[in-house]
């Protein structure tokens, strides 16, 4: 009886490894039938122009959607990411056109990309604060540092630049927007900062107590791991990952804008949730997010290039964000019923 | 391991294929020219815009692939992007903001894609051709005219103006702003500004905005919208403290607007409006095509790289000459 | 007339069988005591009969039909009604709505009859004599006692005629008390039958006409009060024949003082605890429901806040700790609920059990060092001997409640901490897996770890501890050395 | 997981000390604006404050369950489009008659119904969080609406008549207000759904322990935040006389911090409608009017929006326990 059993259970339990690989990634399913989708359907979809277009969009995408993985995991939100966009692009662009230190480019550059990513830091700290602090709901927090975050954007901009956005930024500046041929560049950087917060997250203690927060903060408090300090240091990370991504847009538009962003809080959110990242906290990660994006890009691209209207977009990107949490809400149920079985 | 794998390998798979599929997948190139029209927001101008574009686009059997950048340059830019990777014959674009669309417009033309630029400027590229019309001399106009206007000879005390804002993340509306500013402080003695109300290109903003202003000074002689956009809530406005009138009558309130949309002169038909700075936004989409078109055809029009596009100043006296080509004219009823 | 007859009722939760078959019989105008050990299996019986729960097999017949509740609602509709333990009143609606939250008087077009409820509610507070109390404040404001009064005429006024109380004297003060058995007894006179399930003796022996003695899942004794007294009733509570064995192992107990409380007030209730305990040395801590053993562990971890007197960890005092200050000394803490407080249930068995540990494992770059932790998991898993397939895939939740006690036990060792306090770890676990716990227990204390457990199973401590000390109402009250064990003497301080 | 409301002096007072800064603004405005006082700028307050108010009442029942709804602005959006759609093809007889509110009015009601249950089903049965549930149907339901409308305006002039018109000088738009604000504080305070809201916000595993049925309580309460949202958006479409694409777009900040001001707490247990609903909405129009005859700078209003819902919700969370989301 002894033998018969051992191989029944080494059968369930290869099931419920090939089960389990579909529940972890179902997005890969659907990056592969929209990919197909693509192929064949849409017109122009595969040449190497919009391969390079839709790299370039990736990178765009993917730097910001990590940073905003670390809130998600703890089931917060950050309305406020896309307003750090803008600010830290419209200060960074004063600093590096207008201000005296124009006169000496490199100089320049390192300035700008300095405040950039200090004014991620103070949004981050400043959210981190009163969630932590003032024990606030994130979304109310966010909203609030986004409406003075973009009223202060244009306001600057009107007041110090006379209009809406300046060029005239320096070329080293210019480089990490990928124009010409330091194409790779934005590539490289988004890669990076992927890998960064794949790092962070899965080899760090700090990873480890995320997650930990994210599906339990009882146990966790009383295992000895900081909470209050874990879930500041998410807001933070938030904040500087979106100023890296304003460096990037900055100079891919070559403009500090003060409207930079305003549209992008959809494609973070449903990169993030249709990735996989589970609305509840707790599960997900940054590689889910990498798909997430690609689906999403791949959306957008090839839904631009049949020439669906904007609006229906942002509809099929509702119904999608839907999908997905759907989807994770059955998984997780299945999950516990298989494992119950698993377990009598 | 094996996850870290399997996404980098999803990555270079999406690189490869673009590549191999190079030639697989031609354009349906079955001789019928496509134009992109980046378009950066829709209010009720540009809207007059797209429909003559698509005019023009019937006419010359073009076919139109329209995408709105809901005023985010970025997006724009992904837009135009996707235009290029489409290889459009020709793009018209009505840039979000004029510097952040010169990359994109660079590219476009280094492509080969002649490039259209209508109702603003674009600075730091060349584009073929720029069909602009200044809004700022038009709004300057617009004030400057009705000062010789005839119920002006006469004035005892400076007109009370309250000037109405749309966003101020639009350059259209800062540059409308700006000149109704200038053109107040050049004529002193008839125009006092009282207010500047912020409407953002939100109804709500605007009529609440405008209420209050009115509430706050009611004995107001006149109001500057930069769009036709505005009319309904300044009528409902107006209304509400019973100064909607005709020209004329007791109470009357003096409303100039901009764009030259059906409100807009549909106020001016029924006598509640004095005038109307009619920027032909039909013209300015249909010429935006018929340029790229002949751009394309090769035959060179040598009128120089920007054309003015002719706005003018429709008012209650000479609405029956002047309005008749303006776009809306049609529908009046 | 009987009331209410139980036949042969047996229920299991997750495989631990925990009634073995339950008869019982409610007479009319007649309060039945029910006693029995924590986990005996009382409450579980209650949440039956108010259809909190459905039984395995077994019937239950409500003057004479057949009676199947699905649902509190059909209970109550039945003339059944239940007061829990923790109250289901809510602190922001008056007294007059609370009493009729699910069955408002209905005036003219559908409105609430407030003149209706308000007097119906002042003659209940008159009657039952509640002072200072009217139908319009807020019950947020009312002490216990009151509220559970509120409870009492919540029943009545839904015209039930068949009363469970689960341990409602626990946080009475003893004129509320006295109140609360003046209403019993007047109900009783009125003809409402009452089931009051207490495990302070001498309430249900004043109180009660007949007893029912329940341990383990089964009656083993019932009979007219007139029989009982405190002594009988204590050892047909607890003295079982000892048919756990417990494992021994000896061990030296130095000398030196491992960790001290110094009259420690907390959780309001608790006032003025001092005990210490030396390396090597097992310190069980027995009290009932409500005695303040939890809160006491709580705020020794700096769980909850300390709200007077110190805590002397090797040396150091503290009147301030907080969990992490704690583990850096080297003190561990195994939760009463491991289900919220102790595992992260939807993770799989690796992240539990990594929770603590990877303080240590911290290298360069804030990296885990993660060779070292997969060796240190695998090395816990065959300590605390986990049964589990793939520690790496398989979640908390589809473990038996002893492997995941078991998790949560490893996750604490392998820090080696010095100084445990472990609560209530074998609650809701089979015999073979509290064998094993117990076998753990003692090799700790034999490596010369201080440990404070505490636990509601008299059999329990006397078998695994050195010396044990009794907590009642918030206050420790006596020490008992190893000698002189017996259920008995503890029973008698701790009830 | 039951959330410790406890009733202490700390939470009241600086509920008052709001109540006191807004004071000394309101004060503030009368000196800088003579007519800031009069009695037709209080009519036009009260005017403009009508569509958010009656809003602002479905919200505050949500959040009394602990919920939140941030579609709110979107289904007012989307409501506007489908009566605006349905007034360009109805007939010319039915359109001049007093029909054309009724079909307005119940067009608008039963799409607030159909959001407002995807919204309750998504919160209980998918166990979603209340914020990102509504986040997502808000934007399904502006792209629905954009869909549907494309670039038409929709002239909704015909609904002006209720939105605008006064009787003796109270604007009927505040009447309509006062009306549903009334019913629904009956219905809070002295029917039997009232009170098992209350319950429920307070301490939801009670309220299942005596056998309410929560999950379709919370249901229904966010059916009837959307339908007052519909029906607050005709209002305002009413007073605009046009739907056009940016309707509706970021009221739900205004209406959240209403609900939040007038009383009402983000962690359930605690609101009420009839003082609560009125304060909250009229404080901020009040700050949104003096600013605007302040000639105030135009920055300024979403900075003072912005910091309006902050100070608003942070007065709330003083002493909450709970877990920090």
């Amino acid at each position: 009886m002894e033998r018969t059993e051992n191989k029944s259970l080494k059968i369930r339990v290869m099931l419920d490894k090939g089960r389990r690989l579909v529940m972890d990634y179902p997005i890969i399913f659907f990056v592969f039938v929209v990919f197909l989708f693509g192929i064949l359907f849409v017109p122009y979809f595969t040449t190497s122009y919009n391969m390079k277009n839709l790299c370039l969009q990736l990178c765009d995408l993917l730097i910001i959607a990590c940073g905003y993985t670390f809130i998600e995991l703890n089931a917060g939100t950050d309305l406020s990411a896309t307003s750090v966009l803008c600010v830290s692009s419209v200060l960074g662009g004063w600093i590096m056109a207008l201000s005296p230190l124009a006169a000496y480019p490199v100089l320049a550059t390192i300035a700008g990309i300095a405040t950039m990513l200090l004014i991620g830091l103070l949004f981050g700290v400043i959210n981190g604060f009163s969630v932590v602090r003032l024990k606030m709901p994130s979304f109310i927090v966010t909203m609030a540092t986004m409406l003075v975050g973009q009223a202060f954007a244009t306001w600057f901009a009107q007041v110090v630049f006379g209009k809406n956005s300046i060029g005239g930024l320096p070329q080293p500046f210019l480089v990490l927007g990928g124009s010409g041929k330091y194409f790779l560049v934005p590539v490289v950087i988004s890669l990076v900062m992927f890998f960064l917060a794949d790092f962070i997250l899965r080899r760090t203690k700090l990873g480890r107590d995320i997650y930990c927060v994210g599906t339990n903060p009882n146990a966790s408090y009383i295992s000895g791991i900081n909470v209050k300090r874990t879930v500041f240091i998410m807001f933070v990370l938030c904040g500087l990952f979106a100023a890296v991504e304003g460096i990037v847009l900055t100079a891919r538009n070559m403009a500090a804008m003060s409207t930079l962003g305003s549209t992008m809080f959809l494609n973070i959110v449903s990169a993030v949730v249709v990735g996989g990242t589970s609305v509840s906290g707790g599960f997900g990660g940054v590689k889910q997010t990498l798909l997430g994006s690609v689906f999403i890009v791949i959306l957008n691209n090839a839904m631009n290039l049949v020439g669906v209207e904007w609006q229906t977009i942002m509809l099929v990107q509702g119904l999608a964000i839907l999908l997905a949490t759907i989807i994770d809400f059955m998984l997780k149920r299945a999950r516990y019923t298989t494992r119950r079985r698993l377990a009598e | 391991m094996k996850k870290r794998i399997l996404a980098a390998m999803l990555v270079l798979a999406l690189l490869v294929s673009g590549l191999f599929a190079q030639g697989s997948k031609e354009a349906a190139d079955d001789g019928q020219l496509r134009f992109g029209a980046a378009i950066s927001f829709i209010t009720g101008y540009y809207s007059a815009m797209i429909d003559g574009i698509y005019e023009a686009g019937e006419d010359l059997g073009i076919e139109i692939v329209l995408l709105n950048a809901e005023s985010d340059s970025t997006k724009q830019n992904q837009q135009m992007e996707n235009l290029i990777a489409q290889q459009v014959d020709a793009i018209i674009c009505n840039p979000e903001d004029s510097v952040a669309i010169a990359a994109s417009v660079q590219k476009a033309m280094d492509a080969g894609i002649p490039v259209v630029m209508v109702d603003r400027i674009v600075d730091g590229a060349t584009p073929s051709k720029m069909i602009i019309n200044n809004s700022y001399d038009l709004a300057y106009q617009l004030v400057e005219e009705y000062t010789k206007m005839s119920d002006c000879e006469n004035l005892e005390a400076p007109l009370k103006t309250l000037v109405m804002v749309g966003s101020m993340a639009d350059s259209y509306a800062v540059n409308c702003l700006n000149a109704m500013r200038d053109a107040i402080n050049d004529y002193p003695e008839y125009y006092q500004l009282v207010a500047e109300i912020p409407g953002d290109w939100n109804q709500d903003t605007a009529l609440k905005g405008l209420q209050n202003a009115l509430s706050a000074n009611p004995d107001i002689d006149l109001i500057l919208t930069p769009s036709d956009m505005y009319i309904p809530c300044i009528e409902s406005a107006l209304d509400q403290i019973g100064c909607w009138k005709k020209i004329g009558e007791e109470g009357h309130v003096r409303v100039m607007s901009m764009d030259g949309d059906v409100n807009g002169l549909q106020a001016i038909k029924d006598g509640y409006t004095e005038a109307d700075a009619v920027i032909d936004a039909v013209l300015c989409g249909r010429w935006g095509v018929e340029y790229a078109y002949n751009i394309l055809q090769g035959n060179e029009v040598e009128d120089g790289a920007t054309i003015d596009l002719p706005g003018f100043i429709v008012n209650y006296q000479n609405f029956d000459e002047t309005a008749p080509n303006a776009y809306s004219y049609g529908d009046l009823t | 007339m009987s009331v209410l007859q139980l036949k042969d009722i047996k229920k299991s939760f997750f495989g631990v069988q925990v009634l073995h078959g339950i008869s019982l019989e409610l007479k009319e105008g007649e309060i039945l005591g029910l006693v029995g050990e924590n986990g005996a299996g009382k409450s579980t019986m209650m949440n039956i009969i108010g259809g909190v729960l459905q039984p395995d097999s077994g019937s239950m017949f409500l003057r004479g039909e057949e009676y199947h509740p699905e649902s509190p609602q059909v209970a109550t509709d039945n003339g059944i009604s239940f007061i829990h333990q923790e109250l289901s009143l809510f602190s922001n609606l008056t007294v007059a709505e609370n009493i009729y939250i699910d069955g408002y008087p209905k005036g003219k077009l559908g409105m609430i009859d407030k003149k209706k409820m308000a007097s119906t509610t002042e003659e209940y507070l008159k009657r039952y004599h509640i002072e200072n109390v009217s139908p319009s404040t807020s019950i947020g404001q009312l002490p216990m006692g009151t509220r559970q009064m509120i409870e009492i005429i919540k029943a009545l006024v839904k015209n039930s005629h068949i009363l469970i109380f689960d341990e409602p004297t626990t946080s009475l003060s003893n004129r509320e008390k006295e109140l609360l058995f003046k209403t019993l007894n007047e109900l009783r006179e009125a003809g409402y039958s009452i089931i009051y399930i207490s495990h302070i003796l001498e309430d249900v022996l004043m109180l009660s006409n007949r007893i029912y003695v329940l341990r383990d899942g089964s009656i083993v004794a019932d009979g007219p009060t007139e029989e009982w007294d405190r002594d009988r009733l204590i050892h047909e509570m607890v003295g079982r024949d000892i048919k756990q064995v417990y494992p021994t192992l000896e061990k030296t107990i130095e000398n030196d003082v491992a960790f001290e409380v110094k009259d420690l007030c907390c959780a309001d209730s608790v006032k003025d605890v001092n005990f210490s305990i030396r390396k090597g040395e097992i310190l069980g801590m027995f009290g009932l429901m409500g005695a303040g053993r939890s809160e006491v562990a709580r705020a020794i971890f700096g769980v909850d806040p300390i709200q007077g007197g110190s805590v002397v960890i090797k040396g150091k005092e503290y009147h301030k700790t907080t969990p992490d200050l704690c583990i850096n000394n080297g003190m561990a803490f195994i939760t009463e609920n491991r289900r919220e407080e102790g595992l992260m249930m939807p993770k799989p068995v690796n992240d539990n059990m990594a929770m603590v540990m990877d303080r240590n494992l911290v290298r360069k770059l804030g990296m885990i060092d993660r060779a070292k932790e997969a060796e240190l998991n695998d090395k816990m898993i065959h300590a605390v001997s986990v049964k589990v397939t793939n520690p790496k895939t398989q979640t908390a939740n589809s473990l038996s409640g002893g492997n995941q006690q078991k998790v949560v036990i490893g996750k604490w060792i392998v820090t080696k901490p010095e100084i445990f306090i472990v609560d209530e770890p074998t609650r809701g676990v089979d015999v073979g897996a509290k064998y094993e716990i117990y076998k753990l227990l003692l090799r700790l204390a034999s490596e010369g770890a201080a440990i404070l457990f505490i636990s509601s199973e008299m059999e329990e401590l006397m078998g695994i501890s050195d010396r044990i000390v009794v907590m009642k109402d918030g206050h420790l009250v006596k020490s008992i050395d190893k000698p002189d064990f017996s259920s008995e003497l503890i029973g008698s301080y701790a009830i | 997981m039951q959330k410790l409301n406890i009733f202490n002096g700390k939470v009241n007072l600086s509920r008052y000390g709001l109540y006191l800064v807004f004071a000394i603004i309101v004060l503030f405005f009368c000196f800088t604006n003579p007519n800031f006082l009069t009695y037709s700028n209080f009519m036009l307050i009260l005017q403009q404050m009508a569509p958010f108010g009656v809003a602002a009442i479905g919200m505050i029942f949500v959040l009394i369950l602990g919920g939140i709804d941030i579609s709110v602005g979107r289904v007012m959006f989307i409501s506007g489009v489908v009566v605006g759609e349905i007034m360009m093809h109805l007939p010319e007889g039915l359109y001049n008659s007093p029909w054309l509110f009724f079909i307005a009015y119940g067009v608008a009601i039963l799409v607030g119904a159909v959001f407002g249950l995807i919204n309750g089903v998504l919160v209980t049965k998918l166990n979603i969080f209340p914020f990102m549930a509504t986040l997502v149907i808000g934007y399904i339901a502006r792209g629905l609406g954009l869909t549907i409308a494309g670039l038409t305006k929709y002239d909704v002039r015909a609904l002006g008549v209720i939105s605008n018109s006064r009787i003796f000088g109270i604007p009927v738009a505040f009447l309509i207000f006062i009306v549903l604000a009334v019913i629904m504080n009956f219905v809070l305070r002295m029917t039997k759904f009232g009170k098992q809201t209350m319950a429920i916000g307070n301490n939801k595993s009670a309220a299942q322990q005596i056998g309410i049925n929560v999950d379709k309580h919370i249901i229904i309460v966010y059916v009837l935040c959307s339908v007052f949202a519909a029906i607050g958006g005709l209002l305002s479409a009413g007073q605009i006389s046009e739907v056009y694409t940016t309707f509706g777009e970021n009221n739900e900040f205004q209406i959240i911090s209403a609900a939040v001001i007038g009383g009402a707490s983000m962690f359930g247990g605690k609101g009420n409608i009839l003082p609560g609903a009125i304060i909250g909405v009229l404080l901020i129009q009040v700050v949104l009017n003096g600013l605007g005859m302040m000639n105030a700078s135009v920055y300024i209003y979403s900075v003072v929006r912005g910091l309006i819902i902050f100070f608003a919700v942070a007065v709330d969370c003083i002493n909450f326990k709970g877990e920090l989301r």
